[in-house]
């Protein structure tokens, strides 16, 4: 395929979406239109593009020397990207509904669509200074999505998350300047691109700077202590805090570490130096502490949040162990947390759009009231847990068996930190759960009369997510030895 | 070293008045202080350079009966500098002088800091 | 081993119709539901015998991953298991039938009490390590809204508390299947352990670790000290023929757990004489001797028995560690008999909070005047649980006795039996006042108000079979003991 | 001698005449003349930038018929001409952006005064930048500082004269060194035109003695420059001069006025001691080290600051703290980094202050904070302009702060010994420019109810046109920055 459809599919969602408040729409009908109509072609292109892909890279820009803009469809982009291009419309269909009680929708739609162009180009980089180059458009444009409730809260959230993103992001630079300087070439290669020859005596210096450069993106991926900046982002509307904050934004994050790790500095480089001990435990502590933080959170979605920061060092674990079975690991669980969570925010969305409630003690007896709803929070909350035959359990199980395979002590204890971290996934899904299904006795029905399940926008996706996450969970093969291949760098 | 410091005592003497006028200018609180300061500075400067320029036993490069060899005259060109720079450090001191008459009628005071400070209540 | 479907299809069906019952509409009847659920119970067991008669059958359902099977096999340890399980599931669900009419929700208990049915049965029919962990998880789940059936705050807290330590024992297992995956050549149950020699040797620590942990995370659901505190909290609040079922059966879900550990993944000589076999005794008598204790100390009566189970289970759990052929043998003979003996209790149990709703034992005098039926069932499947012969709890612990003598296993050969003794001491202790208080009031207590209050015959049945099998098996053990014998040996 | 040649001193003069001129005209045609000036020296310096990058090598052109030693002289080489032809670009600009305000903010009558202390600052900057004789330069230096102390108290107000004040204290320290460091070096070598003193360092260095007194003359010249230019510490005048002084002059004086000091001494340090000697001495490590805890002090007192022109003026002191930075790093990368950050920084921070005049006049005049919100949806142009200018002042790719945070960061890799210290100090402003430009974005883009009125780009079109242009030129530099960088390597490998 034509290597300009990569610049296509990256421009069409930015442009498309930066008419949306200019075009003039005499209905509501029809702007949703065109912009699910614009989501759904590009989403159809990109999978069109990943699927014969252009082997040649594309230059889009020059900027000072040989450093350029160009773009590159490798294995791990086919994996982001798809990602990426199947949830978007689905996504965007929710939020539809969801956003009808929020003002400016012109605006949101605008900074959602366009986002999905911006996270496609991260996910298409060619090199580190390409994806910099949108890591760094990517906070700006979710920056209004989060500021969209405008209220103070949201500008306090807008601000912490944009001081920690450019402040993270200064942190990276540093890494990338390192892989120009000491590495033969800016372009991803998997192993690496150090060049030993240019290190010589500096490897300290260098594992210094990879440290710097991990907990750098490590804060779009929420890694503790650069955290705090996530549950207080869900002051955002659902669609965001769902798409953004626990796939789109904070997995990018996770990506470029992966991309990092493994593609500029390079697994041989890295495996049993110091460096590799703080990332591995700076992950593990924060796998348990974001999960100790949810149980204690008792508003839904700042819990959900929570669970994500865990969830994503689970992906960075996976990453630290730096094996290409960690690699996997790593893969499959940013794929398949990626359908359990936005599963289970949607779910939440839905509830407060309903029923206008925001805590958990609120949601007694909701379960027999919007069943549907409840049954797929569920599916995802026993998948986020980790139960055998939800998506849940396999990317875990590859993750430990990743962590087992390494025989590394941190990695030992790795595991452990996940089984702990699964059992206060329990604790605080699972309580949510129950106290929807089986209410205290002598609950009365009455306190909750005009809670219903949602309209088919927002039921259409959830179900499609628990189906997958069922699907994923009772037969992975395929998928995992796809993601075993790029691993091990086959695509 | 003290030897040195005899032999070219003009120029000793020169850095040391440049060192008084500078600090001057910079520790006085008294805007015409400070002024005194800046023109002792310059001062300094001027006659450092007319140190460097003078040669003993010789003239000033002015013909009177016949261009003589060159080694009857000095250097004429730190003279020039000087000149010049007379010129620079009376424009600049006129200067001053306006901005610190102009302060004086707005706070009728000459202390900087007691301006700073009457400025800070103004609140602007 | 023969491929077969049938294997899975009596997981199925009970698992589809409590679905069925769970969505259907409340407006039915209470009749239609008793009738399904009958029919849910009696076609599974036929289903069940029929894949016994089937002999060494297995199933390969999907690949959960490439590597990893869901894979059902009919071995001899399930046969004993789900023949168990069936036989308690149907008495007390037609126990359930009179007792459950007291309670609201019945559609919700009797779905949930269908399709833990069915999770149980795939639980023993399961035929490698991820499929009995998954079934495991399942049983979990699926068992807790029969523990807080009543939504009262404490049935509700004491679900959630059942749930936890059920996880985190769960968690504990699965770190050691993460290992066992890694080292050992394959995941499905083979007696004698699934490890290469060298393997074991080369990761000695490492496993020995990983094996403990796994003991330690099914001894929660066994109730072994110290993660037993769910157990007499969760059991209690159940409705009686729940907590029957969960003392019966649920707790023994722990104990397959154990054995497939030890006897079909790591094998008994590994485990042989290291400190995780000490451990697992000291920890197995403690409990044994603390249970009683607790239960003699207790003046709840269901709280009492679950407080029994506790040390009843830890009977088993004694028998296993030993890793002797006739401990086991043992161990599993007690499986079976404390499976009926403490269902009858929890029955009985029930009868009486079901007639006169006494609670607290010392309310209960002269309750034997009352329904001297359920009282006599009570006390002999008492004198069988503490081990009076020629009742089956005398046979399971002689057996027991006998093979902690012939261990070798250094101070637990004699203190293992003493143990034993003292709780069985105890044991009396704790049941036969019930039943001295409730035949011989005393005089002060007034014949005259007194009326009888025996239970109905949907309640009385299950009980009286019951205590029939408490008490016939243990007079004619041959035929258990012969199917033992047959299978037990070649696990070492 | 090619015609093309005269064009350096062309410009000086004409400047200068212009300035002489327009003390007799009134306020429009004074206007007019300087900006016609301004646009014609612009166009010679291009078409002189054009011949040198022809030729490829600098020439020197003799003032007088005095030849060197003697005569004085000027000289013109590609960076020369590019900077010159910026200087004027910027000058433009920025007067352009803030007229409307000045006719506000000084009585007419004045105009054409203002416009002559321009043009004599035009004038003195590019003498700076051509000058080939040490002597003239200083002259210069302070021909410049009087007309800039006159552009910072043209806007009548205690504060501003206050400013003034304390700009020319400090600035006449400055100078007060440079001169006398200038005088020994004169001393020292006995030549004044640069690349005769350039001859007589070497053969001094080369017989070795006389290394302290050139030592102190060094720092002499590099302390005193580095005052005039706001260098932390010396940087007490600057926040009130830039913010209190009408809005030309403050972007002016940030971005041109300290520029032409640095660029001064940059030329020094190549073209009269030799850059290998500089990199021997420890000044430039007494530069970095000052440079770092600009970059940091600036940044933090600009986030404590709560009036948005302060905030501005404090974030140059950091912005001047980079430059150093990178001329302390004491490599040729280095230096490229630093003489592109001061035409990267000159474009921005004209940019931010023009821009924020925008904003503050739909808030009724206020700059603190509070007033300023939603200023950004009553002037659109302002807002989005001030939104570039600090992204590119964060160092967000495609602005030209990105370039040349990317410059100064490949340069420090360079010099192992201050790699880290750089590279951290980089990041960390990073975040402390993020949080206080950000966070007045996010203040301005925040709604708000005010009575305020709105400005729609019609009715400020010449703004808007500035605004545009600017925003044009940040985008220009950050996207195509390669061939200036070049220009600029070019244009020092002849210095030396």
């Amino acid at each position: 395929m034509n290597p300009m459809m990569m610049l296509v599919v990256i421009l069409l969602p930015i442009l498309g979406g930066a008419l949306v408040p200019v075009l003039p729409f005499q209905k509501r009908v029809y702007r949703n239109l065109y912009v699910e109509a614009l989501v759904l072609l590009n989403s159809i292109l990109v999978f069109a593009l990943l699927w014969n892909r252009p082997i040649e890279a594309l230059d889009v820009v020059r900027f000072t020397g040989n450093w350029t803009i160009s773009l590159r469809v490798d294995g791990m982009s086919m994996v982001f990207g798809s990602l990426i291009a199947f949830l978007w419309p689905l996504a965007t269909l929710y939020s539809f509904e969801y956003m009808k009680h929020e003002q400016r929708e012109k605006t949101f739609f605008m900074f959602y669509t366009m986002t999905y162009g911006v996270t496609l180009g991260i996910a298409l980089a060619e090199d580190m200074l390409t994806m910099y180059f949108f890591y760094e458009l990517l906070t700006l444009v979710t920056l209004p999505l989060v500021l969209h409730t405008l209220t103070r809260e949201a500008v306090l959230a807008a601000r912490k998350y944009l001081y920690y993103s450019l402040g993270g992001a200064a942190f990276a630079f540093i890494g990338l300047i390192f892989t120009m300087v000491y590495g033969n070439t800016l372009n991803f290669t998997l192993g690496g691109v150090m060049n030993a020859a240019k290190i010589g005596d500096r490897t300290n210096i260098l594992l210094l700077v990879y440290v710097f450069a991990f907990f750098g993106f490590g804060v779009k991926a929420a890694i503790c202590p650069f955290n705090s900046w996530l549950p207080q982002a869900g002051v955002a509307p659902t669609p965001v805090t769902a798409l953004l904050h626990a796939v789109a934004v904070v997995k990018a994050g996770a990506f470029s570490i992966i991309r990092l790790t493994f593609y500029c500095f390079g697994t041989e480089f890295l495996r049993g130096t110091w460096a590799q001990g703080v990332v591995m435990i700076a992950t593990i502590f924060t796998i348990v502490y974001g999960c100790s933080r949810a149980v204690k959170e008792t508003h839904i979605k700042r819990r959900l949040a929570y669970s994500t920061i865990s969830n994503l060092s689970y992906i960075l674990f996976g990453v630290t162990i730096m094996t290409p079975l960690g690699l996997t690991g790593a893969l499959t669980h940013m794929v398949f947390h990626a359908f359990m969570k936005i599963g289970a925010f949607f779910c939440a969305g839905a509830i407060m759009y309903k029923t206008g409630r925001h805590y958990v003690h609120e949601l007694d007896g909701l379960g027999r009231k919007m069943p549907k709803v409840f049954v797929i929070f569920t599916v995802s909350a026993l998948a986020l847990m980790g139960v055998p035959g939800l998506a849940g359990f396999i990317s875990k199980w590859n993750l430990a068996q990743a962590a087992v395979e390494s025989k590394h002590v941190l990695s030992y204890i790795g595991i452990g930190a996940l089984l702990i971290s699964a059992l206060l996934t329990a604790t605080y899904m699972l309580n949510i759960v129950v106290r929807a299904f089986f209410p205290k006795a002598g609950f009365d029905y009455e306190t909750i009369a005009d809670a219903e399940d949602p309209n088919w926008l927002m039921l259409l996706p959830l179900t499609v997510f628990a189906l997958v996450i069922i699907v994923f969970g009772l037969h992975s093969a395929p998928v995992t030895a796809f993601l075993q291949e790029v691993a091990a760098g086959i695509y | 070293m003290g030897a040195n410091l005899f032999a070219n005592y003009g120029e000793a003497v020169a850095v040391i008045l440049f060192g008084i006028g500078f600090s001057n200018l910079l520790l006085q609180k008294n805007l015409i202080k400070k002024i005194i300061g800046l023109n002792i500075m310059d001062t300094a400067v001027y006659l450092f350079l007319a140190e460097k320029g003078y040669i003993e036993g010789r003239m000033a490069p002015i013909v009177v009966d016949g261009i003589q060899s060159v080694d009857a005259y000095i250097n004429p060109i730190p003279s020039g500098l000087v000149l010049t720079g007379i010129v620079v450090s009376v424009s600049v001191t006129a200067l001053m002088l306006s901005l610190t008459i102009r302060l004086y009628r707005r706070y009728h005071t000459l202390d900087l800091d007691e301006i700073s400070t009457q400025l800070k209540k103004e609140g602007r | 081993m023969k491929e077969t479907v049938w294997v899975i299809v009596p997981v199925l069906i009970p698992v589809i119709m409590g679905i069925f019952l769970l969505f259907m509409k409340p407006s039915k009847s209470r009749k239609t539901l008793l009738w399904i659920t009958a029919a849910g119970l009696f076609v599974t067991a036929g289903l069940v015998g029929y894949v016994l008669s089937l002999g060494d059958a297995g199933y390969t359902l999907f690949y959960l991953t490439d590597t990893l099977p869901v894979f059902f096999r009919v071995d001899s340890v399930s046969r004993l298991f789900v023949s168990v399980v069936t036989f308690i599931w149907i008495c007390s669900g037609l126990y359930a039938f009179e007792y459950m009419k007291h309670e609201e929700n019945n559609k919700r208990y009797f779905g949930f009490y269908l399709l833990v049915y069915g999770i149980l049965v795939g639980l023993d029919f399961s035929g490698n390590l991820v499929t009995f962990y998954m079934f495991y998880e399942l049983m979990t789940l699926l068992s807790m809204p029969l523990v807080l059936h009543n939504r009262s705050h404490e049935a509700v807290m004491a679900g959630l508390k059942y749930l936890f330590y059920s996880f985190f024992g769960a968690y504990m297992v699965l770190f050691g299947i993460y290992f066992i995956y890694h080292y050992a050549n394959t995941m499905s149950f083979t007696a004698g352990g699934v490890f290469d020699a060298a393997v074991l040797a080369e990761n000695r620590s490492l496993l020995l670790a990983a094996a403990f942990l796994m003991l330690i995370g099914f001894g929660v659901k066994a109730g072994m000290f110290p993660l037993h505190a769910w157990l007499p909290t969760a059991h209690p609040v159940a409705p009686a023929p729940a907590s029957a079922a969960l003392s019966g059966i649920i707790v023994k879900g722990g104990v397959l757990g154990i054995v497939r550990v030890v006897f079909y993944i790591f094998g008994a000589d590994f485990l042989k004489g290291t400190w995780v076999q000490t451990v697992w005794m000291t920890l197995a008598l403690l409990t044994v001797f603390m249970g009683s204790m607790l239960a003699f100390l207790e003046k709840g009566f269901k709280k009492r028995l679950a407080y029994s189970t506790v040390s009843q289970i830890s009977y088993i759990l004694f028998g296993l560690s030993v890793l002797q052929p006739v401990a086991v043998t043992g161990a599993l003979l007690h499986v079976v008999f404390h499976a009926i003996i403490k269902c009858t209790l929890f029955l009985c149990a029930g009868a009486v909070i079901y007639q006169t709703g006494k609670t607290k034992v010392e309310e209960l005098s002269g309750i034997g005047k009352q329904m001297p039926v359920t009282i006599w069932c009570y006390t002999f499947v008492s004198l069988a649980l503490i081990g009076i012969p020629p009742t089956s709890g005398f046979v399971s612990k002689w057996y027991l006795a006998t093979g902690a003598l012939q261990s070798g296993t250094g101070i637990f050969t004699w203190l293992g039996p003493v143990v034993l003794l003292l709780s069985a001491l105890l044991t009396a202790g704790y049941l036969l006042p019930v039943t001295v208080k409730g035949f011989l009031p005393g005089n002060d207590f007034d014949y005259v108000s007194l009326q009888k209050r025996e239970a109905n015959g949907w309640m009385l049945m299950p009980i009286l079979l019951l205590t029939i099998c408490a008490v016939a098996l243990g007079m004619f053990p041959n035929s258990l003991a012969e199917f033992f014998a047959a299978f037990v040996p070649q696990l070492m | 001698m090619a015609f093309v040649q005269n064009f350096p001193f062309f410009s000086i003069v004409l400047s200068m005449f212009a300035g002489t001129v327009s003390s007799v005209l009134p306020q429009k045609p004074a206007k007019y003349l300087n900006t016609a000036v301004i646009c014609i020296v612009g166009t010679m310096s291009a078409v002189l930038l054009g011949f040198t990058l022809q030729t490829g090598e600098s020439f020197t052109y003799m003032m007088g018929h005095f030849p060197a030693p003697w005569g004085n002289e000027i000289r013109a080489g590609v960076l020369e001409a590019a900077m010159a032809l910026f200087f004027c670009i910027i000058m433009l600009l920025s007067l352009l952006g803030g007229r409307k305000k000045l006719l506000g903010e000084v009585e007419i009558t004045k105009h054409n005064l203002y416009y002559i202390l321009i043009n004599l600052l035009l004038s003195s900057l590019l003498a700076l930048i051509y000058t080939n004789d040490l002597f003239t330069a200083y002259v210069f230096v302070e021909i410049n500082t009087i007309s800039a102390c006159g552009l910072i108290m043209i806007r009548e107000n205690g504060r501003t004269i206050e400013a003034a004040v304390r700009y020319m204290i400090m600035s006449l320290l400055g100078s007060g060194l440079l001169l006398i460091g200038i005088c020994m070096l004169y001393d020292l070598t006995g030549h004044l035109l640069m690349s005769n003193i350039r001859e007589a360092v070497a053969q001094i260095v080369a017989e070795g003695t006389y290394s302290m007194p050139l030592l102190v003359t060094i720092a002499l010249i590099s302390v005193g420059l580095a005052i005039k230019s706001a260098l932390f510490p010396f940087h007490s005048w600057l926040p009130d001069a830039y913010g209190y002084s009408t809005v030309s002059s403050a972007a002016i004086l940030s971005s041109l006025v300290s520029k032409g000091y640095v660029f001064l001494l940059i030329k020094i340090f190549y073209r009269v001691i030799g850059f290998s000697i500089i990199r021997e001495s420890k000044i430039i490590d007494v530069l970095f080290l000052f440079g770092l805890a600009g970059i940091i002090f600036g940044s933090l007192s600009a986030i404590k600051e709560n009036d948005i022109r302060r905030m501005i003026a404090f974030s140059s002191v950091a912005q001047i703290g980079y430059i150093y930075m990178g001329i302390g790093l004491g490599t040729d990368v280095g230096m490229i980094a630093s003489v592109f950050h001061i035409i990267a920084h000159a474009a921005t921070k004209s940019l931010l202050f023009v821009a924020a005049i925008g904003l503050t006049d739909v808030s009724g005049g206020s700059r603190k904070f509070i007033d300023l919100t939603g200023a950004a949806y009553r002037n659109k142009v302002a807002g989005v302009a001030f939104t570039v200018g600090s992204l590119s002042m964060v160092g967000v790719p495609v602005f030209a702060g990105f370039i040349s945070k990317f410059l100064f960061a490949n340069a420090a890799v360079y010099n192992s010994g201050k790699m880290l210290p750089a590279l951290v100090v980089l990041s960390i402003s990073t975040i402390l420019n993020a949080i206080y430009f950000m966070k007045t974005v996010i203040r301005i883009y925040t709604p708000a109810k005010t009575d305020y009125p709105c400005i729609t780009w019609k009715q400020e079109k010449l703004y808007a046109v500035t605004m545009v242009l600017f925003m044009i030129l940040n985008i220009i530099l950050g996207m195509g920055s390669q061939p200036i960088v070049d220009l600029i390597q070019q244009g020092l490998s002849t210095f030396a």
